[in-house]
């Protein structure tokens, strides 16, 4: 028995609360019958227009509200139709044709037509807002898109500059900068000519399950049931998505009974939950890979062998089984789970010996290098972990923490030394991820390329680039995931970058909620299904 | 030693210097029937002992991680605090974070001070327009949202101990000017002053050589009061990642990464929130007697 | 026959630096006359007369051999009983209507408190007592002065308020404390005779407390002479100018006299002695 | 973070002050406390390492991109001419707009606002009614074991970090015990009924569920701010009963005392009627002061409790780098702090007679 009995009785009397805690308390707040209320942190939503919206917590409500041309089956990457009921591609490999589905309408009672998905996909390109890039790759641009992009009857045409691999279009065309926007509703909303830009930034015209009721940033939005739905019956009539910043508050709240589903909380609060009965836990891929990138610009991080050891010094398992059991697995080559050509394997383990040896044989003092974190609890203990294991190599790491603009201001300035960084794939295509972690045309200051990852950290990819080209065009789906593949075995071996981990969406919620489909790394949160 | 007392307690003393160790034997005295004081007293005694002899009171390293031996309780072998999200020592994390605590108020306690007291006593001794100007500037950092300043102050000069010691004094100087002018204008017109000016000193001189030295006293009243309010600004924005950086232990930032287990490793954050709980609470016991000692118009009432 | 009757009394404060007696075994008695304490300040006559009242709070402490009013044993009765006798029979003159009258109250409500709260006094006839108590006290317009706050009152009318305010409720034994000493010269007079005659009328006791011998020897009976804490002499009025005691001589050769030689004025010899 | 007003309320103009002040010397002294204001967090803005550009156009954008969103955010002018801007649209009462929210800043606070003040408003009621009683009878039994506790509770208020007492406030009374609501101003269901039913008069929840007689939203907003109400009410609490005791002393040493315990008045009243009228006088301002200060300490009860105020707007806006919220939000605390002062000058007139003539 420890010699600190003495200490026991403060402790106790709290520890005591603590279990009463998950016994039934006489106050519990009940949600209402038809509304599924969830708390989430809901604060990263910078627009809520299709053309805009790139942050997760904008795509739930999009997703939700608006239509695409292409859906995704939810809970599945498989690809199904949305306001196109069929789609083609001829010979020639760049015609794309889209049959638009009949008798669908807008929340405000017009016709969803084919120039409505028309006018949304040349409104996304002529505004050019940050996820344009999606359509843009296809050699969209704003002076073109009004004669590569047109309509007739029912029928939406799309003429792209060269041939790729057919299901990469489609791919694109479920993410949500394909949505269809109501013409007519937003063009009345228009001013001086700004495509409905100001008046999309809080209100909705879509054609979707739900219709926006009210939108308060940082604070909660309420969506209702819109009516009829063209893909089968909404189950609730309401959903209310609460901003709750604290995943402990969040659990609070869902322990409580006051809301349906909690979207943050951390591992600690799902093993404390785990015992409750009237609670249950889904997990999903969220598509986020977490990585080290390592500035090809600073010395001696662009040495082969120190970057050979570091892959070696990272607690990988360690991390995974502590502090971020069941959010984070480990994940070594940039594709997510669920991605055509996606690698499980992960060849590299905590080795401090190896790495010591590896250092020692290509002559490596011991040196100091930043490591630059975002101000976000897992990301800081991730740093410290590897502080702590880098260090039993020789290799002192400063903790440099910032705000997230910050931290991400400093990466695109090629400032870094050494940074903890997240991406999530923009469309379910590998293209997504490939395409930014192995490809940088021109490695000088001045280009400028600070969409690439590459770029930022001053890789060159050489042969990899080529590859990756050559993949995003091979329409044989088997030839194209073995592409894949060997790319991300080359690059998780000879790249400065290091991915670790995987992140896992743990959803909490009350056990009688059903079919709540959050949508993982791939597609966004689903409500329509839900029921509880 | 009786002796000492007498001439300590004589009523009738016989030097400046003597009639000086009365009255601060006088204070003692009304201090030590002050429960309370001497309870703070201690508590800072043991603050400062506990800094001094970190190495040798720490049962770990503080900065050692051990992934096997997380989030132990308090009472487990070898932790009698427990252990953190990365098995370290909680007991030793909290004892080698008193020094940071210490460091942070002592830099506080020697920085804004000396601002306030240059503004204080430059505007008290020169008046007029030099006056209007840097009371004006006063009242305008008084007028300000502190918390709001100092939290936006950290986000631009970037987090770190010497940023929020810097955010924190250009926060707290204000209040020291106040007092510092208040004693310059009692000062200003007294006839040494006239005396030295006769003899041709610069006002920076006369500052710096009898104005200052006249207004230390309350001053360093006020930053005794003070010293709890900068262990908590400081602990809040260690809170708030803004302070210290990890791996270092600071207490504030020891809350805020375990805030996220507060309902099943409740010790995590509970250990260090105590710690800035008593240590505060210690300065302000003391600062309380001090006031009622040293301050006549509350004392003995 | 004897209203008030000190035997020994003590009052003692407890300090860092120990005890300090500031009323040292002081005894006098009091008919339904006029007694004056006389001393410098410090001297531990206003003590005194609080003590009659049990004005003095903790760390002060009282001890007497006896204290009765009237019959009454002022050391023993409940603090409740002491409230009953304030204000009702025994009722005090302070020093400077500034601060003895509450600033933030009007005077009708001072005026009137004991009224309304002991005797359950309202509307027209409180009024009334009202206006009389300030019309004996020469206030030619006491409407306005009831409605009236006391910084907006000069010293003198200050100082009729307080008067008028203590003599209400007609006590026995009235103790004045310095009750003109804060007030102009030519105010001093005026307000004196209001006093004098509002007493004589009456026919209460009176404690007049002053550091003005001459003053005192005009308008009391009796004199104290308190030093230090101790009474060191005690003798009439009329007698006053043939005093025994070095000290009582020595305040009296104070006083400047008109047409009196343009020396300097003695300072006071305090022997270690008297204080004794 | 510190929620200790200072013990010796400097931000007092000294009486001679107040007297000589002019309704023109308010006003200027206003404008310029405002300006000084507004300069200072302009130049805070400036110096914050963060861009506001990226806060807005996120991770994968190009550089044409971000060129254009930094035209659109006036960030391509001279910084002179980005504040003279900035001033003059402030003066039309234009802060400019949220990075974050997209919308006007004033807009945005004049929303959220309304929630601190009743959170500030009902803490103050709690410190007053709380802090009034203990510190009196703290002053008249002065050493007593009494005059102890109400000592060390307020200094004990005086050391506790006010997110830390939250947290442990809301684990205790909610989490474990129920008694009272969670973070946020209403129960989820509550909340919509609230957002629907209820028509926005004052954007406090109390009054406004009150004046449309929605009883159970009511009453679920009292259960809700009780909480962290009563946090920020303890430290309140703390700052005036030791102000109240240390007024009331020095009252009750007076000599006006003395002639109400003359009268044959009862303690009760001698100390409750008597001393405190006189003691509400400096009171007035302390209160006042606590008021303000509440409005600042709001921004780390705010992000415990969840409770969409200002303080939580700032907080936000500040790691979001969303300068014109930050600033916008940060004058109009300092507008409210000069106006409560002016506020409490009148209200000082009101109570002290001295000061009226």
């Amino acid at each position: 028995m420890p010699s600190t009995l003495w200490f026991r009785p403060a402790g106790l009397a709290l520890a005591a609360a603590m279990m009463l805690g998950t016994a039934p308390a006489a106050l519990l707040a009940a949600t209402p019958e038809d509304t599924l209320v969830i708390a989430a942190q809901i604060d990263d939503i910078v627009s809520i227009d299709p053309a805009e919206s790139f942050e997760k917590s904008g795509g739930d409500l999009i997703n939700n509200v608006y239509d695409s041309l292409i859906e995704l089956v939810p809970g599945t990457s498989e690809l199904t139709g949305g306001i196109a009921e069929s789609w083609d591609v001829a010979e020639d490999g760049v015609t794309f044709t889209f049959t638009i589905r009949e008798g669908i309408t807008f929340h405000s009672g017009n016709p969803v037509r084919a120039e409505d998905a028309a006018f949304s996909i040349q409104r996304a390109v002529k505004l050019d807002k940050t996820p344009a890039f999606i359509l843009t790759q296809f050699g969209l641009t704003p002076d073109n898109v009004d004669e590569r992009v047109t309509f007739e009857g029912n029928t939406l045409t799309i003429l792209i500059d060269e041939p790729v691999a057919p299901t990469f279009v489609y791919n694109c065309l479920t993410a949500r900068i394909a949505s269809v926007v109501d013409k007519e509703l937003v063009l009345e909303n228009e001013v001086d000519g700004d495509l409905g830009y100001e008046w999309l930034k809080s209100n909705s015209a879509g054609s979707g399950a739900f219709r926006l009721l009210t939108f308060r940033p940082n604070e909660s939005y309420v969506l209702e049931a819109a009516g009829d739905y063209w893909r089968g019956d909404v189950q609730l009539n309401r959903v209310f998505v609460r901003h709750v910043p604290e995943p402990a508050t969040q659990r609070l709240l869902l322990e409580r009974g006051d809301v349906d589903v909690a979207r943050d909380l951390t591992p600690v609060d799902v093993e404390g939950i785990a015992g409750n009965e009237a609670l249950k836990v889904d997990e999903a891929p969220a598509g986020y890979i977490y990585y080290l990138a390592l500035n090809q610009k600073v010395e001696p991080l662009n040495n082969p062998a120190v970057i050979e050891a570091m892959r070696w010094l990272v607690d990988y398992q360690g991390m995974a089984d502590t502090f971020l059991k069941g959010q984070y697995i480990p994940r070594q080559s940039f594709l997510p789970t669920g991605f055509l050509g996606a690698l499980d394997e992960t060849p590299y383990s905590l080795d401090i010996e190896k790495a010591k040896s590896i250092l020692e044989e290509a002559g490596v003092e011991p040196f100091t290098a930043k490591l630059t974190v975002r101000n976000n609890q897992d990301r800081m203990e991730i740093g410290q972990a590897l502080q702590n294991t880098f260090a039993q190599a020789g290799i002192t790491l400063n903790l440099s923490v910032g705000a997230g603009a910050e931290v991400l201001g400093e990466f695109r300035g090629r400032q870094h030394e050494i940074t903890l960084q997240s991406w999530g794939p923009d469309y379910p295509d590998p293209h997504t991820n490939a395409s930014t972690f192995t490809v940088n045309p021109d490695n000088s200051d001045e280009a400028g390329l600070t969409g690439l990852l590459a770029w930022r950290t001053a890789y060159e990819p050489g042969e990899l680039q080529e590859m990756t080209e050559a993949a995003v065009r091979e329409s044989d789906a088997d030839t194209r995931r073995a592409m894949y593949e060997e790319i991300q075995r080359i690059h998780r071996d000879t790249s400065p970058f290091i991915p670790m981990f995987e992140e896992v969406d743990q959803i909490s919620m009350q056990a009688n909620v059903n079919d709540y489909h959050p949508g993982g790394g791939v597609d966004a949160a689903t409500y329509w299904l839900a029921t509880k | 030693m009786t002796a000492m007392m007498t001439w300590l307690r004589d009523p009738n003393p016989q030097s400046r210097t003597q009639a000086r160790l009365g009255q601060m034997w006088l204070g003692w005295l009304r201090m030590r029937r002050n429960p309370l004081a001497m309870i703070g007293l201690m508590i800072v005694l043991a603050l400062l002992l506990m800094a001094a002899w970190a190495p040798l009171l720490a049962t770990h390293d503080p900065l050692t991680q051990n992934l096997s031996q997380r989030l132990l309780p308090p009472g487990s072998a070898g932790h009698w605090l427990g252990t953190d999200e990365f098995g370290r020592d909680i007991w030793s994390r909290i004892v080698y974070g008193s020094r940071v605590t210490l460091y942070i108020v002592g830099l506080v306690a020697l920085t804004a001070p000396a601002f306030g007291l240059l503004i204080g006593t430059v505007s008290g001794y020169f008046g007029g327009w030099v006056d209007q100007v840097l009371m004006r500037i006063t009242d305008i950092f008084l007028a300000f949202p502190r918390l709001i300043l100092a939290l936006a102050l950290v986000a631009a000069l970037g987090p770190g101990v010497e940023n929020a010691v810097l955010a924190i004094a250009l926060t707290a100087w204000p209040p020291y000017a106040r007092v510092a002018r208040a004693e310059t204008l009692t000062v200003r017109s007294a006839d040494y002053i006239a005396a030295v000016q006769l003899q041709g000193a610069g006002s920076g001189r006369i500052i710096w050589g009898y104005v200052m030295p006249m207004c230390l006293p309350s001053v360093i009243i006020r930053v005794t009061l003070d010293m709890a309010g900068v262990i908590l600004t400081a602990a809040g924005l260690g809170f708030l990642g803004l302070g210290v950086q990890p791996p270092m232990a600071e207490w504030g930032q020891m809350i805020s990464s375990g805030r996220k287990f507060l309902f099943d490793q409740w010790w995590v954050a509970t250990v260090p929130g105590l710690a800035i709980f008593t240590v505060s609470l210690g300065f302000n016991l003391l600062g309380d007697g001090l006031r009622d000692v040293l301050d006549p118009r509350s004392a003995s009432r | 026959m004897t209203l008030l009757s000190v035997k020994d009394l003590y009052v003692t404060f407890r300090t860092e630096s120990g005890i300090v007696e500031a009323v040292r075994g002081v005894s006098f008695d009091l008919g339904r006359e006029r007694l004056g304490i006389v001393g410098e300040s410090g001297s531990g006559k206003t003590m005194t007369g609080r003590s009659v009242l049990r004005l003095i709070r903790p760390p002060g402490r009282i001890d007497a051999v006896e204290m009765t009013f009237d019959g009454i044993d002022l050391l023993k009765i409940s603090e409740r009983q002491m409230r009953a006798l304030r204000g009702k029979r025994i009722a005090m003159v302070m020093q400077d209507p500034k601060y003895s009258l509450n600033p933030v109250m009007r005077v009708g409500e001072q005026l009137t408190e004991g009224l309304r709260r002991r005797d359950g006094l309202r509307g027209a006839e409180l009024h009334r007592k009202a206006i009389a108590a300030l019309e004996a006290v020469q206030i030619r317009d006491p409407e306005r002065v009831l409605r009236a706050y006391p910084h907006e009152l000069s010293g003198g009318m200050g100082q009729r308020v307080m008067i008028a305010m203590m003599l209400i409720p007609q006590p026995d034994l009235l103790i004045a404390d310095e009750p003109t000493s804060a007030l102009d010269v030519t105010v001093q007079a005026e307000v004196l005779s209001i006093l004098d005659g509002l007493v004589r009328d009456r026919g209460m006791g009176l404690i007049f407390i002053s550091h003005d011998l001459r003053l005192v020897g005009r308008f009391c009976d009796r004199v104290l002479v308190m030093y230090k804490g101790r009474v060191v002499e005690e003798l009439e009025a009329k007698h006053l100018m043939q005093a025994q005691h070095p000290y009582t001589q020595g305040l009296l050769n104070c006083l400047p006299r008109i047409g009196g030689d343009r020396g300097p004025l003695p300072g006071l010899d305090r022997a270690a002695a008297w204080a004794g | 973070m510190t929620l200790i007003p200072d013990p010796t309320p400097t931000r007092r103009p000294s009486r001679a002050a107040r007297r000589a002040r002019t309704a023109a010397g308010l006003i200027l002294s206003l404008v310029a406390t405002l300006l000084g204001l507004l300069l200072v967090t302009f130049f805070i803005g400036r110096i914050v390492p963060i861009d506001p550009v990226l806060a807005v156009i996120g991770e994968r954008a190009t550089a044409a991109q971000y060129a254009a969103a930094r035209e659109a955010l006036g960030l391509d002018q001279p910084v002179w001419m980005q504040f003279l801007i900035y001033v003059r649209d402030a003066l039309t009462g234009n802060f400019g707009t949220s990075i974050l929210t997209r919308r006007p800043v004033m807009e945005d606070i004049a929303r959220v606002f309304p929630a601190t003040l009743e959170l500030a408003t009902i803490a103050t009621i709690f410190g007053v009614l709380l802090g009034i009683p203990a510190g009196v009878v703290a002053a008249t039994r002065p050493g007593s074991w009494i005059d102890q506790l109400v000592r060390l509770v307020g200094l004990a208020g005086y050391s506790m970090p006010v997110f830390w007492l939250g947290l442990m406030g809301l684990l205790l009374f909610y989490g474990i015990l129920g008694w009272v609501g969670g973070p946020g101003r209403l129960d989820s269901g509550y909340e919509m009924m609230f957002e629907f039913d209820v028509p926005r008069v004052t954007g406090m929840i109390l009054i406004d569920t009150a004046l449309a007689g929605k009883w159970d939203i009511f009453r679920n907003a009292v259960s809700h701010i009780v909480l962290p109400a009563g946090v920020l009410g303890y430290y309140s609490m703390a700052y005036i009963s030791r102000m109240t005791r240390s007024f009331m002393m020095n009252e009750l040493s007076q000599e006006y005392i003395t002639t109400a315990r003359v009268k044959g008045m009862p303690e009760w009243r001698v100390v409750w009627v008597h001393a405190l009228r006189n003691v509400m006088v400096p009171l007035i301002t302390v209160i006042a002061l606590s008021y303000a200060t509440l409005l600042e300490g709001s921004v780390l009860t705010e992000t415990v409790f969840a409770w969409p105020g200002l303080g939580l707007y700032i907080t936000n806006a500040l790691f979001s780098a969303d300068m014109a919220a930050v600033m916008g939000g940060t004058i109009v605390v300092g507008a409210v702090f000069v106006f409560l002062n002016m506020l409490s000058d009148v209200l000082y007139r009101l109570v002290d007679p001295r000061a009226r003539s």
